[in-house]
């Protein structure tokens, strides 16, 4: 299985470079000019070398075969070279690792935080049945499913950053600070990232509420949870060791697909707060028609998702021993 | 003599699982020869896993067999890449609930297969209704636009029974129709089948793990047992049932439940030597049953032994006939 | 003596129809040191009075009234933890299904230990010393049943599993719900044996709730039939069988095939077991009784001692069983 | 022969009918969530030949708080806010049910392949399904709208389907395949009944649930992603569409910073939510509508 898993991210990777590499082919002839126009002016060179120059960097045109063409930009993308930014004239492969570290930062946060609380308060609900708190997670699940989770984020910065101040209006740290392994900086940094993990989390707890109580739900009409009531297991130990841990695997198969939504999502969330992380970049990018930056973060939020894809198969069959890896 | 409506000749079903860089064969079902006679029931029985079920779907032109030939009426059914004629026998499955559509009603269902099989829109309705009165739905008025989720069990394996004898088949293969129905009904749905049995002629293959349920239907017929894929006793039921010959056979009647407690106080289990069955892909040499038989020798581990008629028409496939102890079920209550 | 002695039970469950009384009414006692059964075809209620006992209800069900004592003492009127310490230190059950009444996610060594654990404090070794001896009984190797998780395992071993656990802490009433559905003949005989050796050996109580009525003919001392959520007559294992009293258990014994004996008697009981959302008024047998009369359709019948422990609940007891007699 | 074509004709379309606006009317929530949606719809389709849009500025009425005058206030360059959210709303609701349809068509007909198809083309078929689902679909649709230049609600739909449609082929392939499976497909199959009806017969009303309620569905996935990419700015589409709105509101013309500029955000938001809102309760109507009968077999 976990070869086979290895063989299709393989093949999903190339799929991503194959697509990237068919708009860039494809890319508006004008932005071919004015990518032009921008080197010529910035470099003092003569247009028609620099217009030449753009279209042999990106091979657009060029006289080899398409497969030829192929084969260079894959080499390119595995010697790490993506090119240079349009708008900001730095290689790439720089941003994209200026802006790693923050989305990261920000994902795993939410990530963790929204599956754990989902997940407790989820169990609580189903095995706490016709009290408060079901209605409240049905209603909690509702609402933040209707809102779209740009909007959550909106909402949180009008409240908080707009009008209370609590939190600041954009950033990953403030510029006063030193980045570096020191108290100040680390504050600074969880508090501007405050807001966005907020955004994330207040919208997708409610998914994994309801899909823990709806697991757990069934989970309570198994056998085994009966029968462990009957054997008179104290009703802690059948909560965590008999429901909580069969319950928690059907919605620990969806982390992978909630990372990707996630991950996809940043773009509009990041822009929100101006987060200087891959969304934010790839949403600029894709706005200015910045052709190589968007061809380098869209490849780095694939990889990102497979490899946050490989990671859930391999915790899950930690957690499942009826699934084997390897076999 | 007419051919029978039903042979199967040395048929072989082998299944290929492809696991992790290693190819596993499981053979369900190995040269099985069996025959089914015109208006005749055949109880084919043995436990959960010995290939009955599989044996019932090549029967009936479901599956292609790995090997082996399907005769329907003396002709070969499969004839190059497909299924040559039309299927001459209809299924009648265990699960009533799965074998009804869940969105069509009683009519519905009934009346695509009539119309399909000739009969005018006009009649229809009548059909309908007597059908349903023939196979025990009564009034049929009230159940015509009933979903099956509103019918009980009983109810709906009638009204499977219903649809399947509107083509006319030659012969019907029921695989364990009555386990999932009330114990005090069990007896209907099989008297049901007695009565198609008689009125239309129709040959049965009975499908079964239960023995009492087999002696009932099949009094007048013919009983085959499976193990692991194998016939290892076949014959007329009341010889095979007072005779029982094949160590297997002894020991599942051994075992069989007596609804009266006398009886059922007396008779000891036939001890085995092993009660778990072998795992599927990792079948026994010689004889299958060699592993639990407490009679085993030498040779049955290493020669299969041939399915031979004994007695007319009782044929057992154990090379120790002679040596194991003689069966009798003579036990009054 | 009565181990067990359940009153008046009356069983609700809540469903999108209405309410359905899953049990209606039952009294039913058990003695020490026998081995009871409650024959009833599905959906009878007989499950439900396992539940009840254990006090296990699914969310939609209630209990509505009634006492069940176990050993003299109230266990509904308990408080919480000590109907929980009751559970399998006093009584332990066989599940229906017990195939799947193992957690598929932890160990059985695991469960083992949290069974005991929650009830005595034991080292580790003592509680894999006695799983151990247990194992062996019910014919199991202890150390590879240990450290398997029950996915591991087949039917019949799991089943044999869930026996050993039962005895894990020396209950003195096993109850025994449907234990030998969705098993092989053969296992399936093997299994009864082990149960019927535990009752002898070790002279624990047992209660089998079954709708297979020839494994209660050879296995059980006294008999119990219901029939939609009631229960029509109780008497001896014999007196059930060749005496049988109440319409439905004569038509119940007469609808079971053998694999010995005459079949030519054997008929179906006509018509199908009412809902028990709207049951029948009066005697709920009467639309399938072909003795029922005007009487049975108006006034329910009570549960009347026969001859001494042999109790009815039918209104034409005495010519049932003088009409039966003529026919045999 | 017309009596029992009269009959059928009641049962196959009428009966359904009325018994779904039954079914409708007594569950509260699809009640609600139906009405929202006709509301949304009247909205969308007669809503902007009845109030008239006036998109000159007015800068004496910048930032109005709702009014008779104006229902919902004014935005930065003094112009009626509800006035645009009706004019507004036209092209954001076609959108949506556009990208939602031709998802659902394209999950519905590849699913269908692969369901019905060799194993050979269900097995690339589904690793292609693999590879949509693996790659997240909001960067593909930002990066198609980017590259295509799309104006019209059509091609926005198109591309807002390109990359949504995987999730119901798969459900569909599988529910295809485990019904192919059932022991009724098998029974009609023995009596000869025909592909065509066994398909239309047996096979599609069994569908039509998981159809229907992922229609509703993806309608509303559209109409995130859609306001999303406007939102973004990476469409180039009219000032009254609702994502353009936010956009202006939040990023060009700092309407969050004067409060009383709020509701040139509420306004749109509002509407979004309530949209969503309504359609997550039709959708669990509709659900519940399906499953008793599919739950009544335990």
């Amino acid at each position: 299985m976990l070869i086979k898993k290895i063989l299709i991210s393989v093949f999903t990777i190339f799929a991503a470079m194959s697509l990237t590499f068919v708009l860039v082919r494809n890319m508006p002839g004008d932005i071919i000019y004015s990518m032009a126009l921008d080197k010529a002016s910035t470099e003092g060179i003569p247009f028609d070398v620099a217009y030449e120059e753009i279209k042999g960097m990106y091979g657009v045109g060029a006289d080899d075969p398409l497969y030829v063409q192929y084969f260079r930009y894959v080499a390119n993308i595995f010697r790490g070279n993506l090119g240079d930014s349009v708008q900001y004239q730095i290689p790439v492969i720089r941003i994209m690792f200026s802006a790693l570290p923050w989305t990261l930062l920000v994902l795993s946060i939410s990530i963790v935080l929204s599956f754990v609380v989902g997940a407790i308060i989820g169990t609580l609900a189903a095995w706490k049945r016709k009290t408060l708190l079901e209605s409240f997670v049905t209603a909690y699940a509702s609402i933040t499913d209707a809102t779209p989770d740009y909007l959550t984020a909106v909402i949180l910065l009008i409240i908080f950053a707009v009008n209370l101040r609590l939190f600041p209006l954009k950033g990953a740290y403030n510029v006063d600070v030193t980045p570096g392994f020191n108290l100040k900086f680390i504050i600074s940094v969880l508090y501007h990232a405050f807001l966005p993990i907020m955004a994330y989390t207040i919208e997708n707890v409610g998914g994994w509420m309801l899909m823990m109580k709806a697991s757990a739900t069934s989970v309570l009409g198994e056998d085994y949870i009966t029968a462990a009531q009957m054997r008179g297991l104290r009703e802690r130990r059948i909560a965590i060791s008999y429901l909580g841990k069969n319950a928690i695997l059907p919605p620990f198969t969806r982390l992978a697909i909630a990372i990707g939504g996630m991950l996809g999502g940043s773009a509009l969330i990041e822009s929100v707060f101006a987060y200087p992380g891959i969304g934010f970049f790839f949403g600029k990018a894709v706005a200015l028609r910045d052709y190589p930056l968007m061809q380098g973060l869209f490849l780095l939020t694939t990889v990102g998702v497979i490899v946050a894809n490989l990671l859930a198969d391999l915790l899950y069959s930690r957690l499942d021993p009826r699934v084997k890896v390897g076999e | 003599m007419t051919p029978p409506v039903l042979q199967l000749k040395e048929v072989s079903m082998v299944y290929v699982k492809k696991a992790f860089l290693q190819k596993i064969c499981v053979e369900a079902v190995t040269k099985v020869s069996l025959e089914l006679r015109d208006n005749e029931i055949l109880a084919l029985v043995g436990e959960t896993g010995c290939g009955k079920s599989t044996l019932g779907r090549i029967a009936l032109g479901l599956l292609r067999p790995t090997s082996g030939k399907v005769l329907h009426l003396g002709t070969d059914i499969w004839d190059g890449n497909s299924r040559k004629s039309r299927f001459i026998g209809q299924i009648v499955h265990q699960d009533s609930y799965a074998a009804l559509n869940p969105v069509r009603t009683v009519y519905q269902t009934l009346r695509a297969p009539l119309v399909r099989y000739g009969t005018k829109h006009k009649d229809v309705d009548e059909e309908i209704r007597k059908l349903l009165e023939f196979v025990g739905v009564t009034p049929p008025d009230y159940f015509l636009n009933k979903y099956p989720y509103h019918l009980s069990g009983g109810m709906r394996q009638r009204i499977v029974f219903a649809r399947s004898i509107i083509p006319k088949p030659k012969f019907i293969v029921a695989d364990e129709p009555i386990s999932m129905i009330d114990p005090s009904l069990r007896l209907s749905i099989l008297d049901l089948m007695m009565r198609l049995n008689e009125e239309f002629g129709t040959a049965f293959l009975y499908i079964t793990h239960d023995l009492a349920s087999a002696r009932y239907l099949a009094r007048r017929g013919r009983i085959a047992v499976m193990y692991l894929g194998e016939i290892v006793e076949m014959g007329n039921l009341q010889e095979v049932f007072e005779k029982a010959k094949h160590p297997y056979f002894q020991a599942l009647l051994s075992v069989a439940p007596i609804p009266d407690p006398r009886a059922a106080r007396k008779i000891r289990p036939l001890k085995l030597k092993n009660v778990e069955l072998p795992k599927a892909g990792e079948l026994p040499s010689g004889c299958r049953f060699h592993t639990r038989c407490p009679y085993a020798r030498k040779i049955c581990t290493e020669e299969p032994p041939r399915l031979r008629e004994v007695e007319k028409d009782h044929w057992v496939a154990c090379h120790l006939i002679e040596e194991v102890p003689k069966w009798t079920l003579a036990l009054e209550r | 003596m009565e181990i067990l002695n359940i009153e008046d039970l009356v069983v609700d469950y809540e469903v999108q129809e209405g309410i359905l009384r899953s049990v209606n009414h039952v009294f039913l006692k058990v003695r020490k040191g026998e081995f009871m059964a409650i024959i009833g075809e599905s959906g009878c209620g007989k499950t439900t009075i396992v539940q009840a006992i254990f006090n296990v209800m699914p969310s939609n069900g209630y209990i509505r009234q009634g006492r069940i004592l176990f050993n003299g003492t109230d266990i509904l009127s308990l408080d919480p933890e000590s109907q929980r310490r009751i559970r399998w230190e006093k009584i332990a059950a066989v599940f229906q299904a017990a195939q799947s009444s193992l957690n598929p996610v932890l160990k059985i060594k695991d469960q083992v230990i949290d069974t005991v654990l929650d009830h005595r404090q034991m080292p580790r070794v003592e509680i894999f010393e006695r799983a151990g001896k247990l194992l062996k009984v019910v014919g199991l190797e202890p150390d590879r049943v240990m450290n398997s998780y029950p996915h591991e395992l087949s039917g019949g071993m799991r089943q044999r599993v869930v026996i050993a656990m039962a005895l894990l802490l020396d209950p003195e009433l096993l109850i025994l719900d449907e234990p030998t559905t969705a098993l092989d003949l053969i296992t399936q005989a093997q299994l009864i044996e082990t149960l019927q050796h535990l009752h002898e050996d070790l002279s624990i109580t047992m209660l089998m709730v079954t709708h297979d009525v020839s494994n209660v003919a050879k296995v059980a001392d006294r008999v119990a039939v219901m029939y939609a959520a009631q229960i029509v007559e109780v008497g001896s294992v014999e007196s059930i069988f060749y005496n049988p009293c109440h319409p439905y258990t004569i038509g119940l014994i007469n609808a079971i095939p053998s694999v010995v004996g005459d079949l030519s008697a054997k008929k179906p009981i006509p018509g199908t077991p009412p809902s028990l959302i709207n049951p029948p008024v009066g005697c709920r047998f009467h639309p399938r009784c072909p003795y029922a009369s005007r009487l049975c359709r108006e006034k329910a019948p009570e549960l009347i001692d026969m001859e001494p422990d042999h109790i009815v609940a039918c209104h034409h007891r005495l010519d049932v069983k003088r009409l039966q007699h003529e026919v045999i | 022969m017309s009596e029992l074509r009269r009959k059928r004709f009641l049962t196959c379309f009428v009966r359904p009918v009325i018994k779904f606006l039954r079914a409708l009317a007594g569950n509260k929530k699809a009640c609600f969530g139906s009405i929202v949606l006709l509301l949304f719809i009247l909205m969308a389709t007669i809503g902007p030949s009845i109030i008239p849009l006036d998109l000159r500025s007015n800068y004496l009425e910048r930032y109005q708080l709702p009014s008779t005058k104006h229902l919902l206030g004014t935005d930065f360059m003094g112009r009626d806010i509800f006035q645009q959210l009706v004019h507004g709303s036209r092209d954001v609701m076609i959108t949506a049910f556009l990208g939602g349809l031709f998802a659902m068509l394209l999950g519905v007909v590849i699913g269908s392949i692969a369901g019905f198809g060799s194993r050979y083309t269900d097995m690339v078929l589904m690793r292609i399904v693999d590879v949509f689902l693996t790659v997240p679909s909001f960067p593909v649709m930002m990066i198609l709208a980017a590259s295509f230049r799309v104006k019209d609600p059509v091609s926005i739909g198109l591309i807002l389907a390109v990359w949504s449609w995987p999730g119901l082929a798969r459900d569909i392939r599988s529910q295809i395949l485990s019904l192919k499976q059932r022991e009724f497909i098998e029974a009609a199959k023995m009596l000869d009944l025909g592909t065509t009806r066994i398909l239309f017969n047996e096979l599609v009303p069994n569908l039509m649930p998981y159809i229907t309620v992922n229609f509703v569905r993806l309608v509303r996935g559209a109409l995130t992603a859609s306001v999303g990419l406007m939102f973004l700015g990476l469409i180039p589409y009219s000032p009254t569409n609702w994502g353009m709105m936010l956009n202006l509101a939040i990023f060009q013309t700092g309407s969050i910073y004067v409060p009383r500029g709020l509701f040139y955000v509420l306004a749109p938001m509002g509407s979004i939510i309530l949209f969503q809102y309504g359609a997550l309760c039709f959708a669990q109507g509709l659900d519940e509508w399906f499953n008793p009968r599919l739950r009544a077999h335990e």
